[in-house]
């Protein structure tokens, strides 16, 4: 086991997929011999070349268009867009083919894309830098939208993303890129798209969460078990679509009350298909209204007021709490 | 891991004239490319930096002398200094080509007109450009097509049946058929076009030497995402080659709403792209044009780009009505350049086609149609059940839960038994 | 009044507009001389001349890019899109530039831009000619999403998008374009944007709809009332963001049974936002799961099959009982 | 209804020395297009088709000769043919005004380095481009920046208190201040190219004389967007001018993976827009080409497409570490054509600037910099309360709602007292 920060886990998981497979390749915008913005493809060029590694003109559509191609002749295009505000240049052809082709060619052409992305606001960056659109994708049909939370399931979730017959959007929290460490093993891993995770059991309230986010929902659950004497369920989505309806309603059906945090826009966001699964499948289980704490209906605003945006600790701890009086 | 080895096939693509409409036998042949025969080439000097009249190329070119590539002219002669020197059987079969599309398009008209068909998008008057941008390729190549093109996709193989089931709103009319490189043909405009230079990039990177045609109208040439990909088949000099179709028109909208110069050819250079402007309804211009574009493109010289100029003769599709924004007159002029007429003219003088083998050309080919309508209709079926299948590799169980949901719709609408 | 389609009805607010206003123009694929493709400009590039009915070159991003552009400027552009699912070409500028110039310029610029363009199925289009994403445009901060369901509320909404000062998305539901006649008053009229209209008050069922879908509702309200005896409120939304939660958590809290019809699709769907608004406004009225009826996770079929992808009067029905049913 | 009528101020934007910094008094002066004084030129033949050497037109173009405008060499000599003759004023204006950028540049630097600024992006080396290209707009003009265009935005009359707030990331430093008309700065590649083209379809339709510059990189000149703009320009003959700042980088990717031809100008005749190719470190040469596009706007002729050729002398962003990509050795030969050096060796040799005025012109633009940087230091306060305004004309109720409830949270965080 190696300590390792979630920039260096994805790296670690694009050498192996490379390492392991020819047909893997890269492509986006200074990935080159500058590693990527964030760093994430540092040193593959080096080792792979630029045929596999390659740094592309600046146009999103154009990247994702030509890894569509790709992808229809066997190879494996792991397409980074720099930043997930930039994706809305790539709308058309992410939605008319990447999404698409499988579809409309009945299964004849594999459409092998994986779409990665960093998203998420937290780190003081200028405008259309801190977007967190994951709506437009998990709307989208024919795509699987995944969101690591710390480096162990970044570099296991982009390993099964790659290896995903389907086309993937990954997205990246990058607030979380160099936030922390985690012991990822040395071996190859991965973990099953389509799959939450139950990150601590509980009975009284289920906090469901991905991304950043998971962050502040575990500090708050630390307080809320401990001072407040709340048994949360925490839940941690990992793939956003196809979402693992089962094990939120499961847990619902338990707790009875739900509180749900995400950094996108409210006004059908993640969170309002979360309740409305819940709503369909564990209805008599409802104890309150579910709670949804999630960013405005506002653009991202300019970086000196962005933390009040987000939703912190103190505010997950409230909304909580909230729930838990309803009666 | 080892470099996948992958063998490509020598052979071009052709019908084989008795074989049954839309089925195709590849006859092996060599690719080695035809010794150029215009004027003032070198043919000593084969390859990428050819320069060629009509070609253009960054470093010296003067735009406004920008020549069209033509071979036969309007009353069907030849100029022999560019011959390509086709065989009689391949001038035969070009012309079949030609006359089956012809004949494919009158009868969806017909079926359209009747109720059996959905709106469609008729080819006529750009036969030569449909049938000779697709002539040249192999089976290992590629073709990336526009909603404007089943003159081409019959030709790639296509079965003419299942290009009316397309037509005709059914799914399983747009994957194409088991050993045909093509993708679905593009509704969109521009969409395709990314792609087919992504595929062009893919070969470049396995070392094949097949190459990827795409063709798009004038029209198309206005979305950033054509723009994007001629960028991008330059930068990778990826084997794609790229056929504008200009045909005058987009819908209701002419050329000088559409761009601002006299021709499409000159955005070529400023991406770096050797670029060809060619006589679209002349077949054996066409075939000299995407000769050099694919010996280009196989010798790892890059990709080409090709404005072929021709004519849209009829409606845009079905739901158009041309009388309320262009006047007759103005397709006066390209009756006489009609593709077909003035390669028969040439054929009668070459004395390899009567009048009457032109008639039983017609005859033959419209029997042909009406046998794939038959089919057709003996397979014109819709699979309502169906439509959950092939969205992903395995399907995700929230779908699973709509599907089942939706079978009881189907149920209760006396259709399936799936539960 | 005189008896109008939809078709003409707009083409009649297009024309009261341009004649009261020099900076209204239109702009689009083929709305010159042409008309547009469904005919909704026919006779004004006649009437007004080409500068002001502009035929732009096919180009999506640059249609609603230059729009903007001339919105900066004081002009009031309608830029048509030919179909809906094109503007995936124009996303960029949309979320970019038109539904947020206003803001980052902290209201220095207006942006009076609307976006009119046909969407839905049911005219047996071919393929990318069907879609139903006015989720994408509900979830971006900044937009207004107008979706008339009759040539009456369709000229007087379509009067008062080009009224407003914000950017309007304004989807025509093209099965209804020609669908019937409705009277329309020979004076301009406008309706409010940001309203939902009680189409028909009912005390057991809340059924809420918008667009071509309101028709079939109106089918299935009939049997229901008569041959069930369920007495069925009706709501068309008409706008869909900002959504009028007021009316319909009302119209909840009287009923205590709801269902949502829409053609969109379902995950993250206009039908999952109302659930979560009534979720957290009206949960205790609640006496059923919500029902969600609508546009599967699947592309939009091919036109063979798409009658069976749209509810019908039947399904709605079914629906509406099982909604009763449940106890 | 009747015409509005709009009248055309007539003077160039031009900084008074002796006001603040940041704030400027426009000076009316004639707009009378000066008379050309280039080599060959006709100057009994102004307007549009002006021939001008490093022009192009799709009529007659050797794209392979393509010229570079340059009017001052290296060692500050000037082509006395092609001089622009201006008097003393303008050059010791256009001197300051590129000291002032640069002074600008250093100082956000160290601020950022010190945590006082947020991420942004130098100009070193860009000033003759940034200032050239603004330098003869008057305020009726339009302005549409890339983010990497203070240089030019100090000029048009943003405050540079205003800009330091802008790059420390409060709102209020975005939208430009009255009565300047510039659109707030781009960071999304390329997406203010459209709309700057649509400023200018607008001015057309008013029969106002303005014109509208939009600036971009080399990078973006791949974005499919801005060949739609090219495209929108061209064929609606708007009166804009595309400036593309070719600074042989976009971050870490060199142009020779960004475009396949030697130069991006001859993407103009591609699109039919009249083209000219200038060194943009050359102030004299970037005014002149600035001329005749504004002329050419002015009198109806439509846009042009200039492509100034400069460096990128520092870093992407404050976040981006050349090293690790790019050799210093390439940088070398730039360092002599820096664009304040060069103007300098010219002023000197003219006679106009000593190296005692010259420190002190740099000496009063550091004063004037540090004084907008105590405003900035006054005036840097954010408004949380305030991020809710100014999305829709009206707030929306249940917009009021989430801000009541934000506002909630506000309080809980001990800002505000709004409920
Ligand atoms: C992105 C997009 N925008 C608009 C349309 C509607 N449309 C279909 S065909 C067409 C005109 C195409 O003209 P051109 O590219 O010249 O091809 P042609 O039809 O002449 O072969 C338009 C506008 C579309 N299909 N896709
Ligand atoms: C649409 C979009 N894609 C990517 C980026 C990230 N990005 C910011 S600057 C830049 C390079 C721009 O290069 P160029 O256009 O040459 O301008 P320069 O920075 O050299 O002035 C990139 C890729 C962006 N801001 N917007
Ligand atoms: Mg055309
Ligand atoms: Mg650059």
């Amino acid at each position: 086991m190696a300590q390792k920060t979630m920039v260096e886990a994805l790296n670690l998981a694009l050498d192996e997929a490379m390492a392991a497979d020819d047909d893997v390749m890269i492509m986006g915008q200074d990935v080159g011999i500058n590693g990527g913005v964030f760093r994430v493809t540092k040193g593959l060029f080096q080792r792979y070349g630029r045929d596999r590694v390659m740094d592309t003109p600046l146009a999103e559509c154009g990247i994702i268009g030509t890894a569509v191609g790709m992808a229809i002749h066997g190879m494996k295009p792991v397409a980074e867009i720099q930043f997930s505000g930039f994706t809305m240049q790539a709308f058309d052809q992410i939605e008319q083919n990447m999404a698409r082709l499988h579809n409309r060619t009945m299964g004849r052409f594999p459409m092998r894309v994986v779409l990665r992305t960093p998203f998420g606001g937290g780190i003081r960056a200028v405008e259309h830098h801190s977007e967190s659109r994951e709506t437009y994708w998990a709307h989208t049909p024919g795509l699987k939208v995944v969101i690591p939370s710390g480096p162990r399931n970044a570099r296991a979730l982009l390993a099964a993303a790659i290896d995903d017959p389907d086309p993937v959007i990954f997205y990246e929290p990058k607030a979380v890129y160099r936030a922390f460490r985690e012991d990822v093993p040395e071996e190859r891993e991965t973990m099953p798209i389509g799959k939450a995770e139950v990150v601590r059991p509980g009975k009284d309230l289920t906090l469901i969460s991905y991304g950043a986010m998971m962050r502040t929902c575990r500090e708050a659950v630390e307080d809320l078990v401990d001072e407040f004497n709340i048994d949360v369920e925490l839940i941690d989505l990992l793939t956003i679509s196809p979402m693992d309806s089962e094990t939120i309603c499961e847990s619902v059906g338990k707790t009875g009350r739900c509180l749900i945090v995400h950094e996108g826009h409210r006004t059908c966001g993640i969170a309002s298909e979360i309740i409305a699964r819940i709503n369909e499948s564990a209805f008599e289980y409802l104890e309150a209204p579910i709670r949804r704490l999630t960013g405005y209906d506002i653009p991202f605003p300019y970086f000196q007021t962005e933390q009040h945006f987000l939703p912190d600790a103190d505010d997950i701890m409230t909304a909580a709490r909230e729930t838990m009086a309803w009666e | 891991m080892p470099e996948p080895v992958r063998t490509h096939e020598e052979g071009r693509l052709r019908p084989n004239l008795s074989e049954p409409p839309g089925c195709y036998n590849s006859t092996p042949m060599s690719t080695t490319p035809t010794a150029q025969q215009r004027q003032g080439v070198d043919p000593s000097k084969p390859g990428p930096s050819l320069p060629t009249p009509g070609a253009m190329d960054t470093n010296a070119t003067d735009l406004g002398q920008l020549e069209t590539l033509q071979i036969l002219d309007d009353n069907g002669r030849v100029d022999p200094a560019r011959d390509p020197g086709l065989d009689s059987e391949e001038l035969l079969g070009l012309h079949r080509a030609m006359v089956l599309s012809r004949a494919f398009d009158a009868r969806m008209l017909t079926m359209q007109r009747q109720g059996e068909m959905g709106t469609f998008a008729p080819n006529l008057g750009q036969e030569a450009c449909m049938v000779g941008q697709v002539w040249e390729l192999t089976r290992q190549d590629w073709f990336s097509p526009s909603y404007r093109s089943f003159g081409a996709q019959i030709l790639r193989g296509w079965p003419m049946e299942q290009l009316f089931m397309l037509w005709a709103g059914y799914h399983c009319g747009f994957p194409p058929p088991e050993g045909v490189n093509d993708l679905p043909f593009s509704i969109v405009i521009g969409s395709h076009v990314l792609p087919a230079v992504g595929i062009a990039m893919a070969i470049r990177r396995r070392k094949e030497r097949d190459v990827v045609v795409v063709n798009f109208g004038d029209g198309a040439m206005s979305q950033g995402a054509i723009s994007e990909a001629f960028n991008f088949a330059a930068v990778d000099q990826a084997p794609a080659i790229l056929v504008c179709e200009n045909n005058g028109w987009a819908i209701s909208t002419p050329s000088k709403y559409q761009f601002a110069t006299d021709s499409l050819a000159v955005r070529g250079p400023g991406f770096g792209l050797p670029t060809i402007r060619v006589d679209g309804n002349d077949i054996l211009a066409m075939i000299v044009a995407m000769r050099e574009a694919i010996t280009r493109g196989r010798e790892g010289g890059g990709a080409t780009f090709i404005e072929a100029m021709t004519y849209r003769m009829s409606l845009h599709t079905t739901a158009d009505d041309p009388t309320v924004y262009r006047e007759d007159a103005e397709s006066e002029p390209w009756k006489k350049r009609d593709p077909i007429n003035r390669f028969e003219l040439y054929l009668k003088q070459k004395g390899l086609l009567s009048t009457e083998a032109a008639a039983e050309v017609r005859a033959s080919c419209d029997a042909e149609v009406l046998e794939a309508r038959e089919r057709f209709r003996n397979m014109a079926q819709a699979d309502p059940e169906g439509i959950f299948e092939n969205l992903y590799v395995n399907m995700p169980p929230e779908l699973e839960r709509q599907r089942e949901e939706y079978w009881k719709r189907l149920k209760r609408r006396g259709i399936g038994g799936q539960d």
